[in-house]
């Protein structure tokens, strides 16, 4: 199955922006245009899974996914912060910021996983779209807890607004909508651009994701060996977990493993920026180096293909 | 010769995710507005970045204020709180203003 | 009818731009994109509308249309001129500058139109696109004169060159005569990208118009409440007004219904531009948030259907 | 140690459909040259903007130029006129230019 | 020949930016826009040759184009050279700077010339591809030692580094690659945005070249009339010594022509960056107006039918 | 009252592609860091320009440098033999720093 995936171009195009960046190569790809992807690649899972959903209908499944995918957003930053302060040795308020992100989630790590596994026959249900916008805010305010226990600070709350009004919840969570209200007839018209042009897109945007992972990876200063560890050991631990719950609550093989790889990625856009806002002294170096630099080409070269194995064979 | 009036040209280099945070401070001190100047990279004790970034939150952009000295003043007393934790590189230079009485 | 259009995907991520821009979301499409996605959609609805025509041939049916597309754009403005001299309490200057815009034309709400009732069976004909490109301009001269009336103002003349090679006049018409020369068969290796992905495009285009349409119906200081009924009436006044033309002179029922719709849209993009230059002293605040901010949405969401109706009923 | 000279920086903020206009002005006034800067937002008086807007008419740029006290002055007075309608801000400060004898 | 090529939307739209732009449209393709459409065609070319090359093998034809194409790299220049100094009154300098553009390759020219003639039924082989690649880099080595020849200059040398992870031949190498890896299999996914979209992007992207190329052109103050005269003979000298030598090695007819194609295109992206580099006191006004301004319309309208006739009368 | 120290506030104008030289300089002469400031246009003896060319080699943007006096005399002076084959624009000002020790 790894090998597999190694030969998808999606992977490999991965894999040769890591590279171009590594080699100091020039090669990049236009902000502007690696923006407007991720909102495609977000529009067009959001109304895909939407539609799903509206031909399937509300399902106890959907639910189940739903409380575990809120329930592991929760707790799972609670687990990255026992290890990050003990065996990472991160101050309180670095080690809640990086928590935050590995609680929440990643868009482009879930896209790329459903691409994969639906070539390989393991589609994910539609409604893992929806869990996957539920997981996005929880582990924020768990992060922020953690990174403000027992202080008394002033000004430092949630930023409930931007944490609710975030780009990518709005933007999934409206798709999902109107994929719903829209049905299957109605996604008729505009099917051609989403569904498509998407696997190639998803090529484009990888190879952008490659050059800024590697770069990040180089130009970061703060990164200890240790934190490097835990940017690997994170994904695999939270995903075990996240696939086993889904497993125990009933979910198909393909959503089991979904959910794995949602709980084993971390957020790189919602939950820096939301950081960023609430905890500024935390160093933005190092949990964008660990969940971008490390955690991201992790999951996507071998998390992915490791989380659905795993999910098969408990499965 | 048309007539000009010195004020203070402020730039404050500043997290794009924050600069909400900067124009409520300027509004707060009554200064009648401001303009945010793309800045595409840089590079300082904490590594190099650039724009070309999915995650918005390492980019960074200067907010650029024309303001009397004595507003001038009240902001940077303003923003001086957030100078450490935010990161923030914050010039004040001298400039003449064309009917610049309104700053 | 209406119905049928509130659920169009396409009208969804309108609404849904507009709600997140109200919530204050930071969703936002990034400059380029936008604009990128609105050279794609004058290049492909010129490109369709000339390959129409060359197999249609110059009929009397278009010259009657341009005829009265023309004389719409050079009159609009002088009934809106009137109602906002009148009514709405403007400077002469600033109600010559409004007018301008309601006269003129938006392609956008010619496009969503054109999608929205072609998906009815309504589709209008090709040469609709090369009225859409001849009513751009002339309301910009009716508007300035308008605005200069019994003034001796020096320097502030129609600035003709900036006006006859605007962007979207130019890419308009090119694309058209492009498409008259290559024809079906020279359309055909191109069509993949040009009718494909267009509603797709549509629908992520019309989110950005959403988020902007409200920003500036938010941001905006200069807005009286007599301005925001003129918004509404004026396209109902100008649309039906252009239908009844259109059905008088005999065109088709949807080309009547679509003539209708250009006299009722308002103009943002090339318009304020040139009024801008021409009129600096007038105010964008007002135009801008009019037409952008009150016009453009209410014809998305409403005019349209209103005006295929009303075509319906007299045609 | 390389030689300066003193000349003036100035800073027209200006909506971008009318950069033209300001050009030709320094065309006019025999200024060697200029640069446009990206402006992505501002607020003032009459609201916020920024530039991810499909219409471009509310956009702003910075327009920088860099010359001769005598050239400087001539441009202002040439813009005087402009500084209402047009809305500009319109700032004028003081820099050493290596070099700088062409400007 | 020349007539099927000036009525292909691809050409006209080219003309149409040409036009805008001697006519001062404001009209422009965002700059994020174009450098993502550029992107985009090297991707799809690189990984088109690939996907054929893995089918078709390691041919000795692909080795004697491979061959050819290196020396024509390295060789032209030293013509160039030549005629730049002794016809166009150029310095050592600036002819060395110039004459490094003409012996690389311009990647648009190759893709245009591609669409052209596979729609004539002259396609080119897959490996033409790696052709181009391998051509982008020699002639900047000849270029640099025919500027410097005599001289010694310190710190000017190959920008080594720059020059062999340069953006265009990393994206073009890289996606050739995952074409021969991924293979007919491995590419069907991807397939629709690659191959489906491709024609109208080459529009959108010419249309951007059309209106870059002319105001190059009339912006540019350094061209004297023999520099316009030789940025017409190079294009035309080289691309026949192109042909004649692919037709010589044994190569088809359509590859032949490509062959020469790519000898008679002057690189305007790689070589630019790479003379900046490497001889900042050349004029950039000089190399860009001749290879951007002038050989590149050139080799579009005419040099691509003019040199597929010549391929066919000598193959 | 926020202390403040005196400081260069240095201009580069410089094409894009040349970017990495500057900033080696800068390294080079242990200045702590740069901010790279988009230039959209402009317009000099050699005719103007425009960032959308799909060519980067004609673009420039600003570098961004704050310093000390006597950083930035060392870093000008390094500068001084790339003046006029990069074609430079360089201009020094004085600005006020805020907590601006570490510069
Ligand atoms: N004090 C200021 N400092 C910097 N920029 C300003 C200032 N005031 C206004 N601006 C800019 O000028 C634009 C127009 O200002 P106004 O005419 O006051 O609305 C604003 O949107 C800002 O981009
Ligand atoms: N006086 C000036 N003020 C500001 N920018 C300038 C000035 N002169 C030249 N420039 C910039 O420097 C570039 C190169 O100038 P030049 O070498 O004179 O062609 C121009 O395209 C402008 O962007
Ligand atoms: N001396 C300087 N001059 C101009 N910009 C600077 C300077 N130092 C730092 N910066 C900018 O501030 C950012 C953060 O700096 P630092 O906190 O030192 O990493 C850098 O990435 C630069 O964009
Ligand atoms: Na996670
Ligand atoms: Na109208
Ligand atoms: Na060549």
């Amino acid at each position: 199955m790894i090998i597999e995936t190694l030969t998808s171009p999606v992977i490999l195009f991965f894999v040769l922006g890591f590279l171009a960046a590594l080699a100091k190569s020039d090669l990049s790809i236009p902000e502007a245009f690696a923006k407007a992807m991720s909102l495609y690649l977000m529009a067009a899972i959001g109304l895909k899974g939407g539609v799903e959903v509206a031909s399937s209908g509300i399902t106890s499944d959907l639910i189940a996914a739903a409380v575990a995918g809120i329930a592991l957003s929760f707790l799972l930053p609670v687990i990255a912060f026992t290890l990050l302060r003990s065996f990472g040795g991160l101050s309180q308020v670095d080690a809640g910021a990086v928590a935050a992100h590995y609680g929440s989630v990643s868009v482009v790590t879930f896209v790329t996983a459903k691409e994969i596994l639906t070539g390989q026959g393991l589609g994910p249900a539609g409604y893992m779209v929806a869990v996957l916008a539920l997981m996005e805010t929880p582990a924020i305010i768990s992060g922020l807890v953690l990174a403000r226990r027992g202080q008394t600070a002033a000004g430092n709350s949630v930023p409930w607004h931007e944490v609710l009004t975030n780009a990518s919840v709005v933007l999934l969570v409206g798709s999902f909508l109107i994929g719903m209200i829209a049905g299957k007839d109605g996604f008729a018209p505009v099917k051609p651009l989403f569904e498509t042009g998407f696997r190639g897109v998803l090529c484009l945007f990888l190879l952008d994701m490659g050059l800024i992972a590697a770069r990040r990876l180089v130009q970061s200063r703060k990164i200890t060996y240790k934190l490097v560890i835990l940017a690997v050991v994170l994904p695999i631990l939270n995903g075990a977990i996240g696939t086993t719950l889904g497993t125990f609550i009933g979910l198909d093989v393909a959503s089991a493993a979904a959910l794995g790889i949602l709980a084993a990625s971390a957020s790189y856009i919602a939950v820096p920026a939301a950081m960023r806002l609430a905890l500024p002294e935390a160093d933005p170096g190092i949990y964008l180096s660990m969940s971008l630099g490390i955690t991201f080409p992790f999951n996507i070269i071998f998390g992915i293909s490791f989380l659905a194995a795993y999910a098969q064979l408990i499965g | 010769m048309v007539e000009t009036v010195t004020r203070k040209r402020i730039e404050i280099l500043v997290d794009t995710p924050l600069v909400p945070r900067i124009t409520a401070h300027i509004k707060a001190v009554d200064i009648s507005g401001w303009s945010v100047i793309h800045v595409d990279s840089g590079g300082g004790r904490a590594g190099q970045w650039q724009q070309d970034d999915v995650t918005g939150a390492a980019a960074k952009t200067i907010v650029l204020v024309v303001a009397s000295t004595e507003k001038a003043d009240r902001l940077v007393d303003a923003l001086a709180p957030l100078l450490d934790s935010y990161r923030l590189l914050l010039t004040i230079g001298e400039v003449q203003v064309v009917r610049g009485e309104r700053f």
